[in-house]
C-alpha cells in the first residue's frame, strides 16, 4: 500500500476539520481503553456515545426531570419544551417538512417498523393484498409483516438481489403489481449497499403502493432529505447514531400519519376516553402511548447536533477512505482465502465489510480477533435470509464511524493474519 | 405571587368568574363542535347559529380552567355578529399571537393587538407554553364548528 | 396538629434507618433546587433519578456499551452480561420465580400491556370473548382492549367503584362469567386505593380467565410477590421507582410467556428467519425485538438495588405517615372548600392525595403552586372515565416518595392558602 | 494468544478438523432434529437411530463454529451405544459443567469431569459465557430428538 497518499491517508485520519484523534476525546469509552488495545469496529450494531450526549442526559435528570405533556408547573413545562425540542432537531436533520408533527418517538427502529407495519395493515391489508420486501432486508424489516401475514393472510413478494448485494430491479414493474406497501431498507446492514430508494419510491407511488424505508444503517452516516426522496415513512433509531439506546422514530407525511389508526394505546395518545370507546390523539402523539423515552429523546437530539457540527457529507467521505483502505488492504493481504461480499466499490456502499475466512468460522474470527482488542461482529447480522442466499452461516463484520481511523483498519488485517496462523 | 399577573390579568378572572355567553343553543339550526383538551381534560361546547354568513348566536359550554373559560368567553363576544371571514381573521391572528400559527406573521400580530381589544389580556398566555392549549381549544372548535356549518351548507 | 407525637414526625422525617435529609443527598435535582424552593409532590407521574442509577449509565456506556446477544468480543459479553443481570434484578424484586426468563423488558408499562393484549388476543380472543376491567384503570390499561375490540369485537365488562374509591366486588361472579382476560390495576393513581389483587385473581382463575395486574403505582411503592398473589402477567414501569425512562417491563409465568405468541417482530426475538417465514425464539426473548434499551435496563437494576437497600416496606411506612399526615392537615385547614376524593385512611391507600379546590380549577391551581415551589399534578390522570364519575374535568394530584417529608406537606398547605386567597 | 489456550484446547481444534460421526441417517428408521443458535445463526442437525433404548447410530450435520461442532462431534461419540437414561444423565452432566442447569450440583459435577474423558476439554468455555450456547446447541438438539423418539414410541 505504498502507493497512499498524504491526502489519502489524511482522509482517513480526520473527519471535516477534526482529527480522528480529537474526536476520540469527545469519546469516554477510548479513555477507558487508553492502557489496551480498543479497535471498535461494529458502529454497525451499535455506536459509542460521546460526552455530550451522556451529559445532555445527565443535565436533564439532575435539574429538569418530570413527566411531559401533563405537568403545569416549571419543570414539567421544560421537560415537555426539551422532549419536543428534541422531535424538532431529529426532524429537521431528515428535511421533514413539519417536524413538530412528522416525528414519532419509539424505541428503536423495529418499533417504527412494527408501528407502521401493525397502522397500515389494519385500514390496508386484506388477504388479497400485495406486500413488497427485498431479499436484503434485515428481520426487523422482515418479521413483523410476516407476523401480519398469519392473522391476514396477504402475500409478501420480494425484490432479489444480485452477486454483488445491488437490488436487481429487472422485474420491478412485476413485483411491484397490485402492492399497497413497498418497505425497503436504504443500506444493507450485511454488504453496505445503498438501495436506489427515490426509484424504488416512486415505482411504488406508480402502483399506489405506500413506501416504507428503514434508515436504520442510512440515516447515522449520510445527509438525508425525506422530501427529496419522495419516501412516505422512515425508520430511523438512535443507538446507531452517537444516541442513547432506547429510542428511534418514526418520520411520516403528515397527511399519511393522520390517515393511520393507532397502534399502542394508553397515556397521552388520546383526545378522550369513556368506558365504550375512545378518541385519538392529533399526531404525533396519537402513535406515542405511555410516558416516552424523554432523556432518551433529548439525548439523541445532542447527538443529532454533534454528527451536524462534524458535517454529515464529510462522515461519509471518511467513512468511503477507509472503506476503500481496508478493501485493498484485505484482498492484497489475503487473496483468497477471505471472501468479501457486496461489491468493492467504495463509492457504492457504506463504512461496512462483511467477510468470511477459509477454515475460521467468524465466531472464532471474532474471538481470536477479540485478544487484539479488536471488536468485529460475527453471526447472521439479523439477515438470516440473506446468509441462506450467500450459502453461509454466518460472516464476520467491520463497520466503520468517525472515530475510527487508518490504524484501525491495519490492527484489524494485523488479528486476521494472527487469526490465519492459529487456525491453520 | 411574582409572574402570575401577566397570566391571570383582572379581566381574564373577570370572564373566568363572569362568563359570558354561556350555555347551549337548539340544534338545528345551531351546530355545536366539542373540544378536548387532551393534556389536561378540559372540554368545551361551542354552540353557532348562522345567518347567512354570520355568526348570529354562539354559546359556549364545557368546563375548564380559568385560561380556557376566559378564552372562550371572550371569544364569543368577539365573533359575535361577524361574518365567517373576518372570524378565520380573527382566529389566524389569536393563534399567531398564541404563536401556534405555522407562518408566524412577524411582528404583525402585535401591531393588531390594540384591535384586539380584551383579548391582547390573553396575550401573557405565551409564557406558560402548556396553558397555550388552554387558550386555543375554544377557537379550534370553533374553527371546526365553521367547518361543520360549510359542509352542510 | 400539635397532637402529632415525635415518633410521627420522625416517621414523616426519614426512611427506615436514614433520614430524607440524607436521601436527598443521593438525588442531585435536590442540589439543583437549593436556592429556590423545590417541593416536588409528582413522583407518581416520574420520580427523580439518584445519582447511583445516572451512574450506572454512565458508566455503562462509558467503559462497555455495544450490542447485546450478538457479539463475540469482550465489551459486548459484558453488555449481555449487565443487561441479563439487570433482568433477574428486576425479577427477584418482585419475586418471579424464574427471574431469567420471565421478565420481558419493555419501554413502559404501557408496552407491556400493550404488549400482553395484542398477544393474548391473537389465541385467545373472538368476538364472543370477554375482558374484564376496572372502571378505575389508567388509559393504559384501558385504550389498548379498545383498540383490540375495534378489530376482534369482543365485549369489555367493568368492575365498578365505589364513593370511596375501593373496588365494587358484589357483583363480581356476574361480571367475570365467560371472561377470558381480567386486567385490574394494583393501586388506582388518581385515588391511592389498593385492589384485592389477590382475591381479583383466584375469581379470574376460579372463571379460567388469566389475570393481569398493573402495578406501575404499587411496584415503586410496596414489597411484591408475583407468585403469592397468584397473578398470571405484571405490567410494570421504570421511570416511577426511581428507574430512568425508556424502560419497563412485563413479568409473566413461564409457562404462560411459552404459549402466548409473539408480539413485534425484528432482531433477536427469532429463531430463524426464511424468506416464507420465522420460528420465534425462546422466552423471554421472544417478546424484545430489536435492540433493547440496554443502558435503562441496567439503571433500572441500580434503582431496584436501591430501593432494596432502604427496605421497601420502610418506603411504604414513610409514606402513610406523610399521607395521614396531609389528608389531616388538609382537612383541617381547608375543611369543606376542599375535596379530597378516595378514601380518607391512610392505611387503605397508596401516598395519594387528588383534590379539588372550590372555586380554583386545578391546572390555575398547579400553576399558583408552582410559584412557590410545590409541584402537583393537574389534570385526568390519564384516567378519564375516573374523571367522568366524579363529575369533575379534572383534580390537582400530590404524591409522596421517599424524598418528600412533612416541611413538603406543610408547603403545600401554604401554598394552597395562598392560591385560595388569590382566586377569592 | 494468552487466554485462548483454555477455550481452543487441542482435542477441540482437531474434532472441529476432523468432525465424527458426521452426515445423515434415512429418516426413518432414524430421527433428526435441528437446532438453531439464534444468536449466531448456527445449525445443527442430530440424526439418532434407536434400537430399543439404545443410541445405535448418530450423525451430525449442519454448520457452526469450532465449539459448536467439536463439541457436537464429541458428543456423538460420547452418546453412541449408550440407553437413553445413560444419556440424559450424560447431557445433564455436560449442561452442569456449562452451568446453564437450573440447579447446579454443586461441585458433584466437577468431581466426576474425569469420566468426561474428551468432554473435559470444553470445560473452558465457561469462562466465554457467548460460546456456551454453542458448545450446548447439539446437546439440546440431541434431547429434542429423544424426546421425539420417546412421544413416537
Ligand atoms: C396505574 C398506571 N398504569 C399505567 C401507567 C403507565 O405508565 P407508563 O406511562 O410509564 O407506561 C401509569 C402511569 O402513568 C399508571 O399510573
Ligand atoms: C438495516 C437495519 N434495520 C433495522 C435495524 C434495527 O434497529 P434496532 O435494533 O435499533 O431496532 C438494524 C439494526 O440492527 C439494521 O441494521
Amino acid at each position: 500500500m505504498d502507493s497512499l497518499s498524504a491526502t489519502e491517508i489524511d482522509q482517513m485520519d480526520r473527519v471535516g476539520n477534526r482529527t480522528v484523534a480529537e474526536i476520540r476525546k469527545d469519546f469516554p469509552i477510548y479513555r477507558r481503553a487508553q492502557d489496551s488495545a480498543f479497535v471498535f469496529l461494529d458502529s454497525g450494531a451499535s455506536s459509542q456515545k460521546p460526552t455530550a450526549v451522556l451529559d445532555a442526559m445527565d443535565t436533564y435528570y439532575s435539574t429538569t426531570h418530570a413527566n411531559v405533556h401533563r405537568g403545569v408547573y416549571a419543570i414539567a413545562e421544560r421537560a415537555t419544551e426539551l422532549y419536543e425540542n428534541a422531535r424538532v432537531t431529529l426532524g429537521r436533520f431528515i428535511g421533514a417538512p413539519k417536524p413538530a408533527r412528522e416525528i414519532v418517538f419509539t424505541k428503536n427502529a423495529t418499533e417504527a417498523i412494527n408501528l407502521a407495519a401493525y397502522s397500515l395493515a389494519r385500514n390496508l391489508l386484506r388477504s388479497e393484498s400485495v406486500v413488497v420486501l427485498t431479499e436484503m432486508e434485515h428481520h426487523a424489516n422482515l418479521v413483523p409483516w410476516m407476523i401480519l401475514k398469519e392473522q391476514i393472510g396477504f402475500e409478501i413478494r420480494y425484490i432479489p438481489f444480485d452477486a454483488d448485494g445491488f437490488l436487481d430491479l429487472s422485474h420491478l414493474d412485476e413485483i411491484l403489481d397490485g402492492s399497497s406497501i413497498v418497505a425497503a431498507t436504504m443500506a444493507s446492514n450485511v454488504f453496505g449497499t445503498l438501495t436506489p430508494i427515490k426509484e424504488l419510491a416512486e415505482a411504488a407511488h406508480s402502483k399506489g403502493a405506500i413506501f416504507l424505508a428503514d434508515g436504520a444503517q442510512y440515516v447515522p452516516h449520510y445527509k438525508i432529505d425525506v422530501k427529496e426522496l419522495g419516501i412516505d415513512l422512515l425508520a430511523m433509531t438512535g443507538h446507531k447514531m452517537l444516541g442513547p439506546t432506547g429510542i428511534g422514530a418514526l418520520w411520516g407525511r403528515e397527511e399519511l400519519l393522520k390517515k393511520m389508526p393507532p397502534f399502542m394505546g394508553g397515556g397521552d395518545m388520546i383526545e378522550d376516553v369513556r368506558l365504550d370507546g375512545f378518541t385519538p390523539n392529533e399526531v404525533p402523539y396519537k402513535f406515542e402511548a405511555g410516558t416516552p423515552p424523554i432523556a432518551e429523546a433529548i439525548g439523541l437530539a445532542e447527538a443529532v447536533r454533534y454528527l451536524e457540527a462534524i458535517g454529515m457529507d464529510e462522515i461519509r467521505l471518511h467513512e468511503e477512505s477507509l472503506l476503500d483502505y481496508a478493501l485493498k488492504t484485505i484482498g492484497e493481504n489475503f487473496g483468497d482465502s477471505v471472501v468479501v461480499y457486496g461489491p468493492t466499490d467504495a463509492t457504492k456502499k457504506g463504512g461496512v465489510v462483511s467477510f468470511t475466512m477459509e477454515g475460521v468460522h467468524p465466531h472464532d474470527l471474532s474471538q481470536i480477533l477479540d485478544q487484539s482488542g479488536v471488536c468485529v461482529r460475527a453471526g447472521h447480522h439479523c439477515a438470516k435470509p440473506v446468509m441462506k442466499r450467500l450459502g453461509v452461516g454466518a460472516t464476520a463484520r467491520a463497520s466503520f464511524y468517525i472515530y475510527n481511523d487508518k490504524s484501525d483498519v491495519d490492527s484489524l488485517v494485523e488479528a486476521l493474519a494472527k487469526a490465519q496462523a492459529f487456525f491453520a | 405571587m411574582s409572574g402570575l399577573e401577566d397570566l391571570y390579568r383582572e379581566i381574564i378572572l373577570d370572564h373566568y368568574k363572569n362568563p359570558r355567553n354561556q350555555g347551549e343553543l337548539p340544534t338545528p339550526p345551531a351546530v355545536v363542535e366539542q373540544g378536548h383538551n387532551p393534556l389536561c381534560g378540559d372540554e368545551v361546547f361551542v354552540y353557532i347559529e348562522m345567518d347567512g354568513d354570520t355568526i348570529a348566536d354562539i354559546k359556549i359550554g364545557g368546563q375548564g380552567c380559568s385560561i380556557s373559560r376566559s378564552s372562550a368567553s371572550m371569544m364569543s363576544t368577539a365573533v359575535k355578529g361577524k361574518n365567517s371571514e373576518e372570524v378565520h381573521e380573527l382566529i389566524h391572528r389569536f393563534k399567531a399571537m398564541m404563536s401556534v400559527e405555522e407562518e408566524r406573521p412577524g411582528h404583525e400580530g402585535e401591531a393588531d393587538l390594540k384591535e384586539f381589544g380584551e383579548l391582547a389580556a390573553l396575550q401573557g398566555v405565551v409564557k406558560f407554553p402548556v396553558r397555550i392549549k388552554c387558550a386555543t381549544l375554544a377557537w379550534n372548535t370553533l374553527n371546526q364548528a365553521l367547518e361543520r356549518v360549510q359542509q352542510a351548507g
